[in-house]
């Protein structure tokens, strides 16, 4: 099996291990970090297709890592956003939980000066 | 030759894993800490062997990339998570 | 004299991957923080040292080599201040006497 | 089996346990710190993949970008309640997503398995038009010339997320600095590294920029290695992040994407084209937006680590 074959397969198996947490993780921050997998997996898979497609003297296909290096920086602001949401949450409701305000308790209505 | 880099690149990694694998269990968070240390050093250093076995160019610029960023992770770490006490947050006393 | 820089090499490398092994032992079997710390030190510094010295003969040019001692030189750096700022906070929470 | 394939078998295995790690682990910490190793394990993967260029950035930015801002909101959490045990999915709800994520995973397998060969490629078709930009580094091609849009249009992303972030403020800090005050005298470790690093760390970054015209690298590489250096002397408190309404700060996030569209537009005119170079003309303006490029993603990513101002701004 090629380097490539088994990057793809370590991608399909990331993509699953990161849908599993963000499914079943209830904590924000461990939903941020499954994510990050769901996203790297995929980088991995236009990884390999790039590779595949190694051609004309170039080692890989330049056009599908072009798009994972943007792809990259997207998914860094995506999470800097999604990490100033939580912790935004935090400072509001003194905890990270997604349930609804109804199970919140008192400390929900706190308002913010 | 190659074979020889390579296989000491092999070795190198493994070992680092191990104790990678092991320590995130803890006993302690700067344990953690120390193990992707650890590993850091470990990748760079089978990244240049392997470089200098498969001839792939541009490698040594990512092997100094991490080299450069190598203490990111324990500043932070010793900023936010290690201080016996966490700042309050109130910003509006800070000045 | 080819002969010898290769046989140097192998030498070099043989010796820094031990300090691997040696440096993941210490981390893994140690009792306490501190005791680690100083395991993990040595494989970085001396360790990736020897084998930076073992790749050198085997770089192609000199811009080459020169990146290689600096990655050497940035790893020093970044292993001695988060030595020090590792034990400083182990001491701080009081996990050290 | 070769040695080189020990190893990639080895690596997978290893960038699979990690990642595991991360999403099992009891403990928040543990799961951001074997995240970071992860992002390390998995440029030693991009690079098996001979795509340097990928490699260089999820290094800087995946790894070590992304960490510093995980760890740190991870630390300020760590008072956070831990979430109740009525948020903990049932076990029948875990059965069916693990279901679920064995079916996508063998289902994204079998695709991986029968991929076409030969495999569809655009590489012909870049390298016969990389010789009209000038540059050596097809990538650098595709991210500036044939696919400039976007980029450009990543570069807009940026922004909005900054401003995503700094509309999370409340309205008594707008216009104050994030972060908190560094009032506390420099540390002397800590502001050592901080004066040691970053000149070595400039002059690797700027290296990186100016040879991914031809060789591996590039604005995005290399601006968020300059980043870093900024957060570092930011994180050894020898420098406080810049009020967020500060006019340089903002020209200078916006600068990148604004050169860009600024030359894209001048093509209409120039060039016949939006986003066309006129002949001969497109090494130097693709090095010129580089330029400008790299300097915003050098400011932007430590900005959106930073989070919304924290601070009263000054009046």
């Amino acid at each position: 099996m090629s380097a490539a074959t088994l990057a793809g397969l370590i991608g399909a198996a990331l993509v699953g291990l990161g849908l599993y947490g963000l499914i079943t993780n209830p904590q924000p921050m461990r939903k941020i970090l499954a994510f990050n997998l769901v996203g790297s997996g995929v980088f991995l898979l236009f990884g390999i297709i790039a590779r595949r497609g190694a051609a004309a003297g170039f080692v890989a296909d330049p056009v599908p890592q072009a798009m994972v290096i943007t792809g990259i920086v997207v998914a860094f602001s995506a999470s800097a956003l999604a990490v100033a949401l939580v912790l935004r949450l935090y400072e509001v409701s003194g905890g990270v939980t997604l349930q609804s305000d109804a199970a919140e308790g008192p400390t929900a209505n706190k308002a913010d000066a | 030759m190659t074979d020889f880099l390579l296989s000491s690149a092999g070795f190198i990694l493994f070992t680092v894993a191990v104790g990678l694998v092991r320590i995130l269990g803890g006993p302690t968070n700067a344990d953690r800490v120390m193990a992707t240390q650890l590993l850091g050093t470990g990748g760079i250093t089978s990244l240049l062997l392997v470089a200098t076995a498969t001839g792939v160019r541009g490698v040594d610029d990512v092997a100094l990339g991490l080299a450069l960023l190598a203490a990111f992770a324990a500043i932070a770490f010793v900023d936010n998570a290690a201080a016996p006490e966490p700042d309050d947050g109130e910003g509006a006393n800070d000045r | 004299m080819t002969l010898v820089l290769d046989i140097f090499s192998i030498i070099a490398i043989c010796a820094g991957t031990f300090f691997f092994f040696a440096g993941t032992v210490g981390l893994l079997r140690f009792p306490d923080s501190l005791s680690r710390l100083h395991a993990l030190t040595k494989a970085d510094n001396v360790g990736l040292g020897l084998i930076v010295l073992g790749l050198l003969p085997l770089t192609e040019s000199l811009l080459a080599s020169l990146k290689l001692v600096a990655t050497w030189a940035l790893i020093q750096l970044a292993s001695a201040t988060t030595a020090q700022l590792i034990a400083r906070a182990l001491r701080r929470s009081g996990q050290v006497p | 089996m070769s040695i080189l394939q020990a190893l990639d078998i080895g690596l997978a295995v290893l960038v699979l346990a990690v990642a595991a790690w991360t999403i099992f682990a009891r403990e928040a910490f543990a799961a951001v710190v074997a995240f970071v190793a992860y992002g390390l394990l998995l440029s030693l993967v991009w690079v098996r993949l001979f795509a340097v260029d990928v490699a260089l950035t999820e290094a800087a930015i995946g790894s070590g970008v992304t960490g510093v801002l995980l760890i740190g909101a991870a630390g300020r959490l760590r008072q956070a309640k831990k979430s109740a045990a009525s948020e903990q999915p049932s076990k029948p709800l875990r059965v069916w997503a693990f279901v679920l994520c064995v079916l996508v995973t063998l289902a994204l397998a079998v695709v991986v398995l029968s991929l076409p060969d030969p495999a569809p490629t655009l590489a012909p078709e870049a390298a016969q038009n990389l010789a009209g930009t000038g540059l050596g580094n097809p990538i650098t091609g595709v991210l500036l010339a044939f696919r400039s849009f976007d980029t450009m249009l990543e570069k807009v992303v940026l922004v909005l997320a900054v401003v995503g972030v700094w509309s999370l403020a409340s309205d008594r800090y707008w216009g104050g600095a994030p972060g908190t005050s560094r009032s506390a005298e420099p540390e002397g470790t800590r502001a050592l590294l901080a004066q040691l690093l970053p000149p070595l760390g400039i002059l690797i970054g700027v290296h990186i920029v100016w040879v991914g015209a031809d060789e591996p690298g590039g604005a995005f590489q290399g601006g968020a290695i300059l980043a870093a250096m900024w957060m570092i002397t930011m994180m050894a408190r020898l420098t406080e992040m810049p009020p967020i309404s500060s006019v340089w700060l903002r020209l200078a996030l916006i600068s990148g994407p604004a050169v860009f569209v600024a030359i894209g537009v001048a093509g209409i005119a120039m060039a016949g084209g939006f986003f066309a170079y006129p002949a001969g003309f497109a090494k130097p303006l693709i090095l010129f937006i580089e330029g400008f490029m790299t300097l915003s993603i050098a400011v932007t990513l430590p900005i959106l680590v930073g989070g919304p101002p924290q601070r009263l701004p000054r009046r």
